[in-house]
């Protein structure tokens, strides 16, 4: 195989690892605004699918049959990743001026 | 239950660009609010008026240009005054007329100075200041013409003035009086319209006439405050009450209010002084007094209407060749009491704007 | 896609991204993994770019490193004491496991099926001017209805977020 | 005003060799400029590599060439490292030092053309002294600059207190590569142009914020809140700006921008005076120039965010703010001023002699502005943005796009449609926003200036009353 041949797979495994970080973040920290940061690395992993699928799918193949369906899918995750860290950054705030934490594990009474 | 932003403290000072001089303030702020505001004073704390006890009486007079060295004609001008009145002194009528002149001028060179410094404050950058400065400049370059110093004069004597003008004096003072209308046109055209000046100093900073009187200020933030009260119509001095002039009222006693008051000032002190040179009379500019003056036993106060107020001083004599007692009343020092009325619950911009309204000098403050 | 820019771009990148996801991972203060999340996102874009997504590397540089990291770097600020450090939790060995468990399931599936032939061709032979023109009437043709949506989804987002930290007034 | 300047107005004596020489050299221009007039009529320079009109074209024969010798290589260095490797280096070294070289000049010498302006604005000489007119003074400021001692605030989070005058300075960097300055002249000529210089100067925000909050230092955190307020804020006027320049010129393409002005003799100017407006205004509150200086509002937090850098690096931050002006000048060109045309001129004039010239007057009127105004409150600005520009930039997008699409529907001479456009843009733009300043309360009649009163009587509290009566 051509060393210098990048293909769908070399995308996948990025992806991959990113998502594996991303994950590790969300759960094993304390931090409600890192948990945050490893679900924006999660999002960003599965745009990079999206978005390797489409490259190497049919989109931009001779014959184009479904043009960058992939993209615009990444374009709806970009604004929901952009509406959901607003929303929950501002409940990390909230939180943080009702119980002087933002440590998930001492957020645990469903009611502040 | 929510918690608060914290305050926090923010200590403008004692080196800082709005300060004008070594003095803070220590800000309690809440965000960009203001919730408290100290003025630690006496960075600059030099003794004048425990040292002047030490002092001959004429050799006190250079202390007076060191409290507010951007007026040290009329601080020079009231001491004298002071002194005169307990000695008993008579000052020839030349002299009273040049006093006037000079400390016009001194009036004209410190409202440029604190209108630009206000604008500066405002977030000009330098502009209007250095404009007022090229003014201020000549205005200095008669002084030096005159007594040899531009900052501290010590121009002012017991009896008198030190020296009388060079002929060269009369053309240049003529010139720069002629001129200083059409300049003050400039900076109204320049600064009295523009929009984001009036946004800034509109409404900032307002105290009104009760306020000002109970806190005692003085001088062109009275005004402002649109009491018409200036010494130099409610106790005149000198020759003022052979002058023909006005005195400028503000309406709502906010930042722009000063500026424009001291602006109009300006107009009147170049009134002041046409008639003034118009009407110069001959004759000696200075009473003969003993080297070492020894005044009967007693008090005196004199005030005179400093750039930035009253300015008073009083002077015990216990008959000997210095005084027993000096104090000076500084105008700076007062009005600037009452900042924390303007500052507090406004915001930092404000308050600064409102501190450079004030036009303090901290020689003044700190003495 | 067979060339020795994109491959040396590909791992550049993909070595940025993966790198500073793991230093977000790893470093112990939370500002510092703010930073390299920023870095993250930005070695994210440029694979993007390698992938002629200019229009959404962009976009991801504007939404992620631009808006997302202020609000995040905002939001370590206004919880002040609370959240400077990145500490893991007591699942933190759990969570390993699990981001292990799925790079390495996601790496196994994507090395492991027979992708379809099409290797990304040449774009420069079909005159490839951007992929700007058909996001925009994609989105507003046939996905007009979920673009509207996903406005109405924004306002309700800023809607929310201000009235959840907004302060009583009192 | 003419009477400021008088003091230090310059007069120059004309003696009679100085006569002859000024004639030789107009002469010898003349003739100059007749030759490249007939030059370019005759079309002798058209698609040439000398063609010096446009660097461009000189550069693609250049590739053309290095192309040829690729194609001569051996069969596996072209399967190792492509067909095209060659003239891509080449290219991205002559256009990476170009715009390094261009930035790093325009840095040196705009230092000392800020200073002398602001000083001739200010009835001041400038600097003088160092070289001739004193342009040397920037690189002893440099050099100054760079002697000392770089000083690290007790309390300081190294890490963070080291990355933001790089990271504000590689968007600095990175904000030139789509400028157009000739037809073929655009080092980074994307077709998400317009998008991507949003994208990258909103990168600059987290670093400055990061620099305001590393420094332990309450001036440079209020500074960084400052900024990072008004960036986001008018980040939106900025960007809908914009959207109104795309949606005329059909592309987010700069030199497609500046192709379509040059193509309908129509500089953006003059058919969207507005968005012009918009643009400038949210720039400088971008750039911390005055009158929106207040990030680093002197006289209020000292210096802002970065109050506690010192030596070289704030010499970064203060050569990326002059970099920025610059560059805001420049897409002001690009957007709004047709950018490298002159209405047919460009056929005799280097393409990037003109959008120089241009950039030089847009920078000519910030420093003028810094030189003039005051400076905003913040709450001010923010509802400057918040409460007029934002509504009235959505509303005038919505015409623009509006008047689109009628152009695209009735297809009118291209004179006819545009001159109704700018007809009715200036005339919304007029209408609409002092229609809004009224609607948001703004009664210039009422805020009118106020003179003092003046009176000859003198009294206290009851006088005061009396005279406030009397008004």
């Amino acid at each position: 195989m051509n060393p210098l041949a990048i293909t769908l797979p070399h995308y996948l495994v990025v992806s991959g690892i990113v998502f594996g970080i991303g994950i590790a973040i969300a759960l094993s920290k304390r931090n409600a605004i890192a948990v945050l940061m490893g679900i924006e690395l999660m999002l960003n992993a599965v745009n990079l699918t999206f978005i390797a699928f489409s490259r190497f799918g049919s989109a931009f193949g001779p014959e184009p049959t479904q043009p960058l369906v992939g993209h615009v899918f990444v374009v709806f995750v970009l604004t929901v990743a952009a509406a959901e860290a607003a929303v929950a950054l501002a409940m990390a705030v909230l939180v943080y001026r009702r119980r002087e934490t933002v440590d998930l594990d001492r957020i645990n009474l469903m009611r502040w | 239950m929510t918690t608060a932003a914290e305050p926090y403290v923010l200590n403008i000072g004692p080196q800082h660009p709005s300060t004008h001089g070594v003095f803070r303030l220590r800000v309690v702020m809440d965000g960009e609010r203001i919730q408290d505001i100290d003025m630690v004073v006496g960075y600059l704390h030099r003794s004048m008026e425990k040292l002047a006890e030490e002092r001959t009486y004429t050799q006190n007079i250079p202390f007076t240009d060191r409290t507010d060295y951007l007026a040290a004609m009329s601080n020079n001008l009231g001491y004298c005054l002071a002194v005169e009145r307990l000695a008993g002194v008579e000052v020839p009528e030349r002299a009273q007329f040049l006093r006037v002149i000079f400390a016009e001028l001194q009036r004209l060179a410190s409202h440029s100075m604190a209108n630009g410094t206000f604008i500066n404050d405002a977030g000009a950058w330098q502009t209007p200041l250095m404009y007022m400065f090229r003014e201020r400049e000549k205005i200095l370059d008669l002084f030096e013409m005159t007594c040899g110093a531009r900052l501290t004069t010590n121009y002012m004597r017991i009896g008198g003035v030190s020296f009388d003008p060079p002929p060269e004096f009369y053309p240049a003072v003529e010139a720069l009086i002629g001129e200083l209308p059409e300049r003050i046109a400039e900076y109204t055209e320049l600064l009295v319209d523009n929009e984001i000046l009036i946004a800034r100093a509109r409404g900032v900073g307002v105290l009104s006439a009760a306020d000002a009187i109970n806190g005692s200020i003085t001088g062109p933030m009275l005004r402002a405050s649109g009491v018409p009260w200036d010494l130099r119509k409610a106790d005149p001095y000198c020759a003022y009450e052979k002058f023909d002039f006005e005195i400028p009222v503000g309406q709502n006693g906010d930042c722009y209010d000063r500026f424009m008051v001291r602006l109009e000032e300006m107009r009147q002190s170049v009134r002041i002084i046409r008639q003034a040179l118009d009407g110069l009379p001959s004759g000696s500019h200075k009473t003969e007094i003993p080297l070492a003056l020894r005044p009967a036993p007693g008090e005196a106060y004199a005030r005179v209407e400093g750039p930035r107020g009253e300015l008073g001083f009083y002077v015990v004599s216990d008959g000997g060749p210095a005084p027993a007692r000096f104090h000076i009343r500084a105008p700076s020092l007062i009005n600037l009491s009452l900042l924390r009325q303007m500052a507090v619950g406004a915001s930092l911009p404000d308050a600064i704007v409102a501190l450079g309204s004030t036009d303090i000098v901290v020689g003044e403050i700190d003495r | 896609m067979t060339s020795i820019g994109i491959a040396i771009g590909f791992y550049a990148l993909a070595g940025l991204a993966i790198g500073s996801s793991l230093l977000v991972f790893l470093t112990r203060n939370l500002l510092h993994a703010v930073i390299f999340a920023i870095l993250a996102f930005i070695g994210m874009a440029g694979l993007f770019v390698t992938l002629s997504a200019d229009f959404l590397a962009v976009s991801q540089i504007m939404i992620y490193a631009g808006a997302i990291s202020v609000l995040l770097v905002f939001a370590v600020m206004l919880t002040p004491y609370a959240s400077r450090d990145n500490g893991n939790s007591l699942f933190a060995p759990a969570g390993v496991l699990v981001g292990l468990g799925f790079a390495a399931l996601i790496g196994f599936i994507a090395t492991q099926v027979a992708w379809p032939a099409f290797t990304g061709g040449d774009l420069e032979a079909q005159n490839f001017t951007g992929t700007v023109r058909t996001i925009g009437s994609a989105l507003l043709g046939d996905y007009a209805l979920p673009f509207e949506l996903a406005s109405v989804l924004l306002l309700a987002a800023l809607v929310g977020a201000i009235a959840l930290v907004r302060e009583d007034e009192r | 005003m003419r009477a400021a300047l008088d003091p230090i107005r310059i007069r120059v004596p004309m003696s009679t060799g100085g006569m002859i020489a000024s004639a030789i050299t107009l002469v010898v221009l003349l003739g100059a400029a007749a030759g490249v007039g007939f030059l370019v009529l005759s079309g002798a320079l058209d698609g040439r590599w000398y063609d010096f009109r446009d660097l461009g074209v000189g550069m693609a024969h250049l590739t053309e060439w290095l192309d040829e010798q690729n194609a001569g290589q051996s069969e596996a260095t072209r399967a190792l490292l492509g067909d095209h490797w060659m003239s891509w280096i080449t290219s991205a070294l002559i256009g990476g030092i170009g715009i390094l070289s261009f930035v790093g000049g325009v840095l040196l010498i705009l230092i000392w053309v800020e200073r002398r302006l602001i000083a001739r604005i200010q009835v001041r000489r400038g600097p003088n002294r160092l070289g001739p007119y004193g342009l040397l003074q920037p690189l002893a400021d440099a050099i100054k600059l760079i002697q000392k001692e770089v000083l690290i605030p007790e309390g300081a989070d190294r890490f963070l207190f080291f990355l933001p005058p790089i990271l504000v300075f590689i968007p600095g960097l990175l904000v030139w590569g789509p400028v157009p300055w000739a037809p073929n002249m655009a080092y980074l000529d994307l077709n998400v142009g317009v998008l991507y210089l949003i994208a990258i100067s909103s990168l600059a925000t987290v670093a400055i914020f990061i620099a305001g909050w590393s420094s332990n230092n309450h001036y440079a955190l209020l500074g960084a809140m400052r900024t990072v307020a008004m960036m986001i804020s008018y980040e939106i006027p900025l960007g809908m700006a914009l959207i109104s320049v795309v949606l005329l010129a059909g592309s987010m393409q700069l030199s497609e921008i500046v192709a379509w002005q040059a193509q309908h003799y129509a500089w953006m100017a003059f058919l969207i005076p507005f968005s012009l407006f918009t643009f400038f205004f949210a720039s400088t509150a971008e750039l911390n120039r005055t009158p929106n200086d207040i990030a680093e509002a002197e006289s209020e937090i000292v210096a802002g965010f970065h109050t506690e850098y010192s030596g070289m690096k704030f010499g970064l931050f203060y050569a990326v703010e002059l970099g920025n002006a610059v560059a805001v000048a420049a897409f002001v060109t690009a957007f709004f001023l047709g950018g490298w045309s002159l209405f047919g001129l460009e056929l005799f004039i280097p393409g990037y002699i003109i959008f120089a010239t241009k950039v030089a007057a847009g920078y000519f009127v910030l420093v003028w502005l810094r030189g003039t105004l005051p400076r905003f409150r913040l709450d001010q600005l923010m509802a400057f943005a918040w409460k007029y520009l934002i509504p009235i930039t959505i509303a005038h997008t919505t015409l623009v796009a509006a008047e689109v699409t009628a152009m695209g529907a009735l297809a009118l001479p291209g004179v006819i449609e545009l001159g109704v456009v700018a007809a009715v843009n200036l005339a919304f733009t007029v209408w609409v926003m002092r229609r809004w300043a009224r609607f948001l309360g703004y009664r210039p009649e009422t805020e009118r200036v106020m003179q003092p009163k003046l009176t000859t009587q003198v009294g206290g509290l009851q006088a005061a009353e009396r005279m406030r009566a009397s008004s």
